[in-house]
């Protein structure tokens, strides 16, 4: 019992991620018709984010100490945050809340990432065949990621959730189960609720604008609503900019968990583009709704007495479910007629 | 972006473009659209070679030739569509350069094309696509004035734009361009596919956008349907106007009509 | 006797009634042309009989072979060739190439593994593509591609694929739309002639002048069924006719 | 000349193109020496993945089909021919029919159920299939695959028909060999680069047969072939599994001239690998698809291969300043840089030579071999429509 | 040679593979450039240029100053390379790949003409080049491999190992962890799914079994799941009081980290605390789980706040050189390197048979965890091994770990014959 409520969190928590990131990913494929391998990329610098804001704030002041040396022969450092040093608590509190903190920080920067990489590359590839669009941002999705190893190395880097919320929350016992039954950690917790509202927000801005019914008009005929005297590049920009931030805060929120390397990217980048697909490509609900069932599939095949009877089985579920509902249902869950079947 | 397609410098050597906006047109009277050597490729290959055509305020002009003439991609080149990409040529809307602006800004410059196939958006209804034509100011005509100079739409306006049949999608192509506040209207093709009666019935929209005294082009196969309608004629062959004169003239000279329009 | 028989075909999508009960016999050599109002369900009919669409209800036979839940590549086998009304051609190929894929077809059957011999070794295939491309008079293109086309050029390639082919029926869904005047003359001629060679043809036409210089036998549809079925001349001084499609038209 | 190297379609520059490509192909170690790419392993490799590549452009560059899964058929080829040299023989020709033979069944299977779907869908499936074969065969197949170290020789092994004809390999590791001629070093290359040369004659075929047009039709407007009489699944499936038995061959060749099969070969970073390869070349193109292979694999062997100290050398003609900051720099781009330089290539060749490396070869013949002003209306029908009668 | 023809008469002239004619000799040096484990082999080259330094006589010499053979007296290496020819080397990137690191490994013999290959820090990678190295006849020095297969079931006869092993972990572990957390333990292992994550459960396991504990669970997981939680909120569930990790690398790095945040340090289960042990150790990786690895125990094999005066030595060079110590990849590899230059330099030859022979059954001193054997039965290094565990209040960012024990080799000595395998006769390569 318990154990199914467990493996029912954690599936939406996985959920959450990979719906956040086929969200954005499914925004620049269904509706600007573009194949986005720099996607993972886009998540990864998110993380970096966080990396590189909890690097400032803890940036340290570094006095030799006069006698001690290390083993290796040269003195000991002295070190001390200069945010504490300036600011005392409110220093270190930002030090402690960094990742949360560095949202302010993400939104303006992969804002920009989104705005720089349309202007400066997708937008010539709209109408290029999907594997040129493939090769190109595979390319950058490679360059990005170099960049980062060349700052950050290839070894992860911990970001600690702030401490007041880093330990478990013992749901069961609020829920009436005997107590240490049922206990999660509150980041992810958080990070579930962040995730809904994110994608709650995405949904409420194309829904209940005409934007989201002028950008599906101008993926269905670019040419037409042009000649309706709408700039519908300027609108292509503003939807992958939006993609952007959507993976770039996922990433963020999720360096927690994951610590985050320069390699992250290409890990979900897989997984995202299944998850899309399984949702049906360009179906924003279809998106989300496969991100969670796979999350939870997964989780549950993760179970031991399930993997006894099919070994394996959690390594492949992902592409199996795939399978299974491409050939049931042939433009997955919510795909619609036409998009992305040439 | 292919540097090749550039133009041939040399052969228009001799006529640089003004840099003021032209004064020709019939009796020395300012045109009030004027397109003024146009050239234009689709990609490496030559289309559109040097077309120059003005209209007056409220004229109807009928852009007639074979198949291949070249009437489309006149059209798409006046209204700044990327291709055929214009490489040469001047093209002015009452007082506004359209060559140096993109098919949007032309657009809201006051120039509407109801393109060959009409182009209704699929996925989008009927009030939709009238809608998307208002998302950017400035309007024209309202909602309620399309519905009731065209019932057929407004009993259909919840249906999805593309299950129109061939007439009522010509009709909701047209109704788009009004909706929106035009000072130039392109047609082309208007009434290729359709029955007879509906033919009428366009040609009877027509006759009354004529009356509102909107500047129109009209690129239609049915040659004598368009004379009947248009006060001037143009006859594009290769690529190049062979003819430019009252549609009267046209009805009036057997072998021009024999030469280029098969009548 | 009748080469194609439509029996009682309805068809209906999600509430749209766009056929019913359409009954229609097309005999041998003759040609049959389909004239009515857009939405008439013209194009649907013909969906039908290609194995586009699978009618609710109803038959439709031909040469007394039900053509009902065939493949569209098993029916064209069977030799019923199609002009779509909006052209369906292979853009990125050229024309010639365009011309050679359907006659393959015609040559070599839905599926035979030829990838060993080249095609340009192929003799009698390339000279068939090319006088048929000669006949509709777009041989001058025949190296480019045929997205390069103008629309009416398109139309004539299209009917050149279907040429090649040599069908025994051959269904033409507005053949000349958007085609000049001189080329619709010589499209009606060419139907004329190869009218000569015995193939069936059914016509949808908006344009009477071709319909009536083509046509032995007219049916006139609107919504959904076939309102009045006869000779031209019948038709012309039709009433119901009149209203329903020509609205007084001059002819 | 040029008309050859584009491939132009008459059966003489067929021929032109075939020998041509033949003696560059010969003359490999010669010809490659210059550029320190001319030893036999980088040489196989070439060669190996030139054959991968030319398999997988007939499906991509034909019908258009992306398929995101064919290093699984790497894969499998590489595990037959291995066992095959297990339990049969050493014998290559004897690995590479069973490679071939068992990567085709597989191609079948999967193929038949990929292409029920098109586009993206298409390549997601078998992205699937791909990936399910590679954790599988990384972790719960380990007794078939040897998981992570990978399946290899050893002296137990009963090579049943090699012990039948009495041939003992004594103590040491057997080498697969032909007739007594062992598949390593320049031998193995020159076995590769025969059989490479073999596949791009075959490819040339199909590219110039009626399947290969019925092929392309399918790529241009696949519903429309269908009312012209033709059943395009199983052509697509042919195709496929063409594609499929070529990707064999070249695991099966790896197997050869290394008889070792890793699990990685059958991970979507391999299948994405071969896309890249041919996209890069040019899809659709005869030569395309090897030179796109060529490439990767240079950067992957030489670029990685760089450090500081060979940098060092290279500029030690440089002022000592300049030459670190120049190194320094440099640096970044060499040994564990050489992803970030392979990125770059990646998004230069395609953004300023769409269509791939041919593409951009033949912009640069037509520059050379004909005026821009002709250029312009030789394409243009309106400059020659004459009136119809 | 440029051609192949000459490149085969060059072969035949020799009387072994790559026979350096000239005034220098080439080492291999074939490690993991990217990829995940970038980082370790960035320090392995680190100590591999330090080593081909010293073994030059630049630099101050290093550990060449402390290794003794077992009679005391002191390396034949002068400072002048190796056998009088100056020592020089090239790169090359494994990728972790098995495939690639045998590209890579095979573009050093065959264009570069290498004698030795060294690096790699993964066990696949290992056993294959392993293999590699033994079909074209040069030696291999493997690098950081700890599945029993690479000197087991997989040994060859012209490679050998420094680094310790799965079997020796445990061995090491079993006992501290008795005594740390007493013998009526249940254990739930979570595994990386492939050859090394079975070897290390398989012989923690064992271990652990023999101090009486007994063993829940052992649970599969896909290698780089990155979020393992459908793996560790079983454990909660289970009547298990500690939670093994055979995960290395990135996997080791979440695993751990999420362990902890689910909570489980501060469980009790029937009446004792929960326990996580990581069984392989290493520093590089440990800094990327930051505060989660504090007081988790485990085994490494060499640390470098170890006090001989190897060690010292060695730290001293390195840290002088890179301005911080060296991870335990990197004194394997620096290492290895000077054991195989010192036999070359005992044999007079760089002929690999005659390596093999100096190398099989050599014993020696100060090269850090004390006397040390090469055993000639399967090629594996027999040392002391060190089981440590997180540091409650690290001093600086590299000071994770610290050593609670030094498990004496006798501890985790093994007999060859129980992992199977062949070394089969050794390849001189022509
Ligand atoms: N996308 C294109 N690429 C290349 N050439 C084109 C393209 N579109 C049209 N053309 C060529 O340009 C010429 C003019 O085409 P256009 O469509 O303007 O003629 P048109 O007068 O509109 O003919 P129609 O009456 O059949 O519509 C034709 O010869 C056609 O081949
Ligand atoms: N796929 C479809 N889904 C829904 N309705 C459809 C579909 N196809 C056709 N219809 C409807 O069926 C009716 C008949 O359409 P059809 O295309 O057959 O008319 P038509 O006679 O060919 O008209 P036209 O002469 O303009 O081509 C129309 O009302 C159309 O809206
Ligand atoms: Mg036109
Ligand atoms: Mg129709």
């Amino acid at each position: 019992m318990e154990v199914f409520l467990l493996q029912l969190l954690n599936g939406l928590d996985k959920g959450g991620a990979y719906a956040m990131i086929a969200l954005g990913l499914t925004l620049i494929f269904g509706t600007l018709g573009v194949v986005n391998f720099a996607h993972g990329a886009l998540f990864m610098l998110g993380a970096f984010c966080a990396v590189t804001f909890n690097a400032l704030v803890s940036m340290q002041q570094v006095t030799l100490h006069p006698t001690e040396t290390t083993a290796w022969g040269t003195p000991v450092e002295i070190k001390t945050p200069y945010v504490e040093l300036w600011f005392g608590d409110f220093g270190r509190f930002l030090v402690e809340f960094s990742v949360p903190v560095s949202i302010l920080l993400a939104v303006p920067v992969m804002l920009l990432i989104g705005l720089a990489m349309e202007r400066g590359l997708i937008r010539h590839f709209y109408k290029r065949p999907h594997i040129e669009q493939i090769l190109v941002t595979f390319g950058l999705a490679i360059v990005l990621q170099e960049i980062v190893k060349i700052f950050y190395g290839a070894n992860p880097i911990p970001q600690s959730a702030p401490p007041s919320v880093d330990q478990a929350l013992d749901i069961g016992g609020l829920l009436g189960f005997p107590p240490g039954e049922i206990v999660y950690p509150y980041w992810r917790l958080i990070y579930f609720l962040f995730s809904a509202v994110v994608i709650g927000a995405v949904f409420a801005f194309l829904r209940y604008t005409t934007f989201g019914m002028v950008v599906r008009a101008g993926m269905a005929d670019r040419e037409t609503v042009t000649l309706l005297g709408i700039n519908i590049d300027r609108r292509f920009t503003i939807v992958f900019a939006l993609a952007a931030i959507v993976a770039g805060l996922a990433g963020l929120m999720y360096t927690p968990i994951l610590s985050p390397d320069y390699h992250m990217g290409m890990d979900f980048l897989v997984i995202s583009f299944v998850v899309v697909v399984v949702g049906g490509m360009g179906s924003l609900p279809g998106a989300v709704a496969a991100g969670f069932l796979l999350g939870i599939l997964q989780s549950f095949a993760s179970l031991n007495e399930v993997k006894q009877i099919f070994p394996g089985i959690d390594q492949i579920i992902l592409y199996l479910v795939a399978v299974v509902v491409l050939l049931v249902r042939p433009r997955g869950l919510m795909g619609q007629k036409g998009v992305m079947e040439t | 972006m292919s540097e090749q397609s550039a133009p041939l410098g040399v052969d228009f050597a001799k006529d640089r473009a003004p840099a003021v906006e032209p004064v020709r047109g019939q009796g020395g009277q300012r045109a009030y659209f004027s397109a003024w050597e146009m050239h234009a490729y689709y990609g490496e290959s030559y289309i559109v070679q040097g077309v120059s055509f003005d209209i007056r305020e409220g004229e109807i002009l009928a852009l007639l030739g074979r198949n291949g003439a070249g009437k489309t991609s006149t059209l798409r080149a006046v209204a700044r569509l990327e291709s055929p990409q214009l490489t040469h040529g001047e093209i002015w809307l009452d007082h506004k350069p359209l060559h140096e602006m993109r098919a949007h800004e032309a657009s809201r410059a006051g120039l509407a094309l109801v393109p060959e196939d009409r182009r209704i958006i699929p996925g989008l209804t009927v009030e939709e696509n009238l809608r998307l034509a208002q998302i950017s100011a400035p309007h024209g005509w309202s909602f309620e004035r399309i519905y009731e100079s065209f019932p057929r739409l407004g009993e259909r306006r919840w249906q999805e734009g593309v299950t129109l049949s061939g007439g009522e999608q010509q009709m909701l192509a047209i109704a788009r361009a009004l909706a929106q506040d035009i000072k130039l209207l392109l047609l082309d093709e208007p009434y290729e596919g359709l029955a007879p009666v509906i033919v009428q019935e366009i040609e009877r929209i027509l006759e009354d956008i004529k009356k509102l005294g909107i500047t129109t082009v009209i690129v239609e196969q049915n040659a004598i349907a368009a004379l009947h309608l248009a006060d001037r004629a143009i006859i594009l062959d290769m690529g190049q106007v062979v003819f430019d004169g009252t549609a009267q003239e046209v009805i009036d000279n057997e072998e021009l009509r024999q030469q280029y329009l098969a009548l | 006797m009748a080469t194609l028989e439509v029996r009682d075909v309805n068809k209906n999508f999600g509430g749209v009634q766009a056929l019913r009960d359409v009954n229609l016999s097309v005999d041998a050599g003759s040609v049959h042309a389909i004239i009515g109002p857009n939405g008439a369900g013209k194009s649907t009919l013909l969906n039908c009989m290609v194995g586009r669409l699978l009618p609710d209800t109803g038959s439709v036979m031909f040469n007394g072979q039900s053509l009902l839940g065939l493949r569209p590549h098993e029916i064209n086998q069977l030799g019923v060739a199609r002009v779509f009304q909006t052209p369906e051609i292979f853009p990125d190929l050229t024309l010639v190439e365009n011309v050679i894929v359907p006659a393959l077809a015609k040559r070599d059957g839905a599926f035979n593994f030829h990838a060993w011999e080249r095609i340009d070794a192929q003799k009698d295939i390339m000279d068939e593509a090319e006088s048929v491309l000669e006949e509709v008079g777009l041989i001058k293109f025949k190296d480019l591609s045929a997205a390069s086309l103008s629309r009416g050029d398109k139309r004539r390639l299209e009917l050149a694929m279907c040429l090649v082919q040599h069908p025994k029926l051959l269904l033409l869904d507005e053949p000349t739309a958007g085609m000049s005047r001189a080329d619709t003359n010589a499209t009606i001629d060419l139907l004329k002639r190869i009218g000569e060679r015995g193939i069936t043809k059914i016509v949808i036409e908006h344009d009477m002048h071709v319909v009536f210089s083509l046509a032995q036998k007219i049916s006139v549809m609107a919504q959904g069924t076939v309102i009045v079925e006869g000779e031209p001349t019948a038709i012309k001084g039709d009433p119901k006719v009149q209203e329903a499609y020509l609205g007084g038209a001059h002819l | 000349m040029n008309k050859v190297l584009l491939g132009s379609e008459s059966k003489r520059s067929d021929w032109i193109l075939l020998v041509a490509f033949s003696i560059v192909v010969l003359l490999g170690p010669y010809i490659l020496a210059p550029f320190g790419a001319g030893y036999p392993d980088l040489l196989q490799r070439f060669a190996i993945f030139g054959i991968f590549a030319i398999g997988f452009n007939i499906l991509l560059g034909l019908t258009g089909y992306l398929s995101f899964g064919h290093a699984a058929f790497l894969g499998v080829g590489s595990y037959t021919a291995v066992w095959s040299f297990k339990l049969l023989s050493m014998n290559p020709i004897l690995a590479l029919f069973f490679a071939m033979l068992l990567a085709g069944v597989f191609a079948v299977a999967i193929g038949y159920i990929c292409l029920r779907r098109a586009g993206i869908y298409f390549a997601i499936l078998t992205l699937a299939f791909a990936q399910m074969s590679y954790n599988l065969a990384y972790s719960v197949l380990t007794p078939i695959t040897n998981g992570e170290t990978g399946l290899q020789l050893s002296q137990q092994d009963p090579r049943a028909i090699d012990a039948l004809f009495g041939r003992d390999y004594g103590a040491a590791l057997p080498v697969s060999d032909l007739f007594g001629i062992e598949m390593t070093g320049y031998p193995g290359f020159y076995f590769c680069g025969v059989i490479l040369i073999i596949a791009f004659y075959i490819s040339i075929r199909i590219f110039r047969s009626p399947f290969g047009m019925k092929l392309r039709a399918i790529k241009s407007n696949q519903n429309r072939l269908n009312y012209v009489g033709i059943n395009t699944k199983p052509y697509m499936l042919v195709a496929f599994v063409i594609s499929g038995m070529y990707a064999g061959l070249a695991g099966g060749l790896m197997a050869v001239t290394d008889p070792l099969a890793g699990a990685e070969r059958m991970q979507w970073t391999a299948s994405g690998e071969v896309v890249l390869m041919t996209i890069l070349g040019g899809a659709g193109t005869l030569l395309g698809p090897v030179l796109g292979a060529g490439i990767i694999k240079y950067f992957e062997n030489i670029f990685s291969a760089f450090n500081e100290a060979l940098l060092m050398e290279t500029f030690s003609f440089l002022p000592a300043g300049l030459q670190e900051t120049l190194v320094a720099v440099l640096s970044l781009f060499v040994g564990k840089g050489w992803h970030l330089t392979l990125g770059i290539v990646f998004m230069l060749i395609v953004i300023f030579l769409p269509g791939g490396l041919m593409e951009g070869f033949r912009r640069l013949v037509n520059l050379f071999t004909r005026p821009p002003d002709q250029g312009k209306s030789e394409r243009a029908p309106a400059a020659q429509a004459q009136p119809a009668e | 040679g440029s051609g192949p023809f000459h490149f085969i008469r060059d072969a035949w002239a020799q009387d072994y593979r790559n026979a350096p004619t000239g005034s220098t000799v080439t080492l291999g040096f074939n490690v993991p450039q990217t990829g995940p484990y970038a980082d370790e082999g960035a320090d392995e080259l680190r100590a591999l240029k330090l080593a081909a330094k010293h073994l030059n006589g630049e630099g101050d010499g290093g550990m060449l100053n402390t290794f003794v053979y077992k009679n005391g007296e002191k390396t034949a290496l002068d400072g002048n390379g190796i056998n009088g020819k100056k020592v020089e080397f090239v790169t090359g990137d494994t990728q972790t790949k098995s495939d690639a690191a045998r590209a890579s490994a095979k573009r050093m013999i065959e264009a570069d003409g290498v004698v030795m290959v060294t690096g790699g820090s993964s066990s696949g990678v290992a056993v294959a080049v392993q293999g590699l190295c033994q079909e074209m006849g040069v030696i291999f020095m493997s690098g950081l491999t700890h599945s029993n297969d690479t000197t087991g079931k997989d040994k060859r006869r012209n490679g050998f190992r420094h680094f310790f092993n799965s079997y020796m972990s445990g061995a090491a572990l079993g006992p501290v962890l008795a005594n740390a957390y007493g013998t009526d333990r249940v254990a739930y292992h979570l595994t990386a799914d492939y050859n090394w994550g079975y070897t290390t459960e398989e012989s923690v396991k064992q271990f652990t079994e023999a101090q009486g504990w007994e063993t829940a669970a052992a649970v599969r997981t896909p290698l780089g799941a990155g979020d393992f939680s459908q793996y560790i909120t079983p454990v909660l569930n289970s009547d298990a009081d500690v939670l093994v990790l055979n995960h290395y690398g990135k996997d080791m790095v979440n695993s751990l980290t999420q362990a902890v945040q689910f909570g489980l340090l501060d469980k009790q289960v029937n009446g004792k605390q929960f326990q996580v042990v990581v069984p392989l150790y290493s520093r590089l990786m440990a800094q990327g789980a930051g505060d989660a690895v504090k007081g988790i125990y485990g085994s490494t094999n060499w640390h470098w706040s170890l006090d001989d005066e190897g060690s010292k030595a060695f730290v001293k060079s390195f840290g002088q050189e890179y301005g911080f110590p060296p991870s335990q990849a990197a004194h394997t590899c620096y290492v290895q390197a000077l054991l195989y230059a010192d036999a070359c330099q005992r044999a007079g030859t760089f002929r690999p048979c005659a390596v093999v022979e100096e190398l099989e059954d050599f014993e020696f001193d100060g090269l850090g965890n004390g006397p040390t054997l090469y055993r000639g039965a399967d090629h594996q290094c027999f040392k002391d091994v060190l089981v440590v565990k997180g540091k409650e209040n690290p001093e600086s960012e590299f000071d994770v770990l610290e050593v609670v024990e030094v498990t004496p080799v006798e501890k985790v000595t093994y007999d060859p014959e129980i992992f199977g395998g062949q070394l089969g006769p050794c390849n001189d390569g022509v």
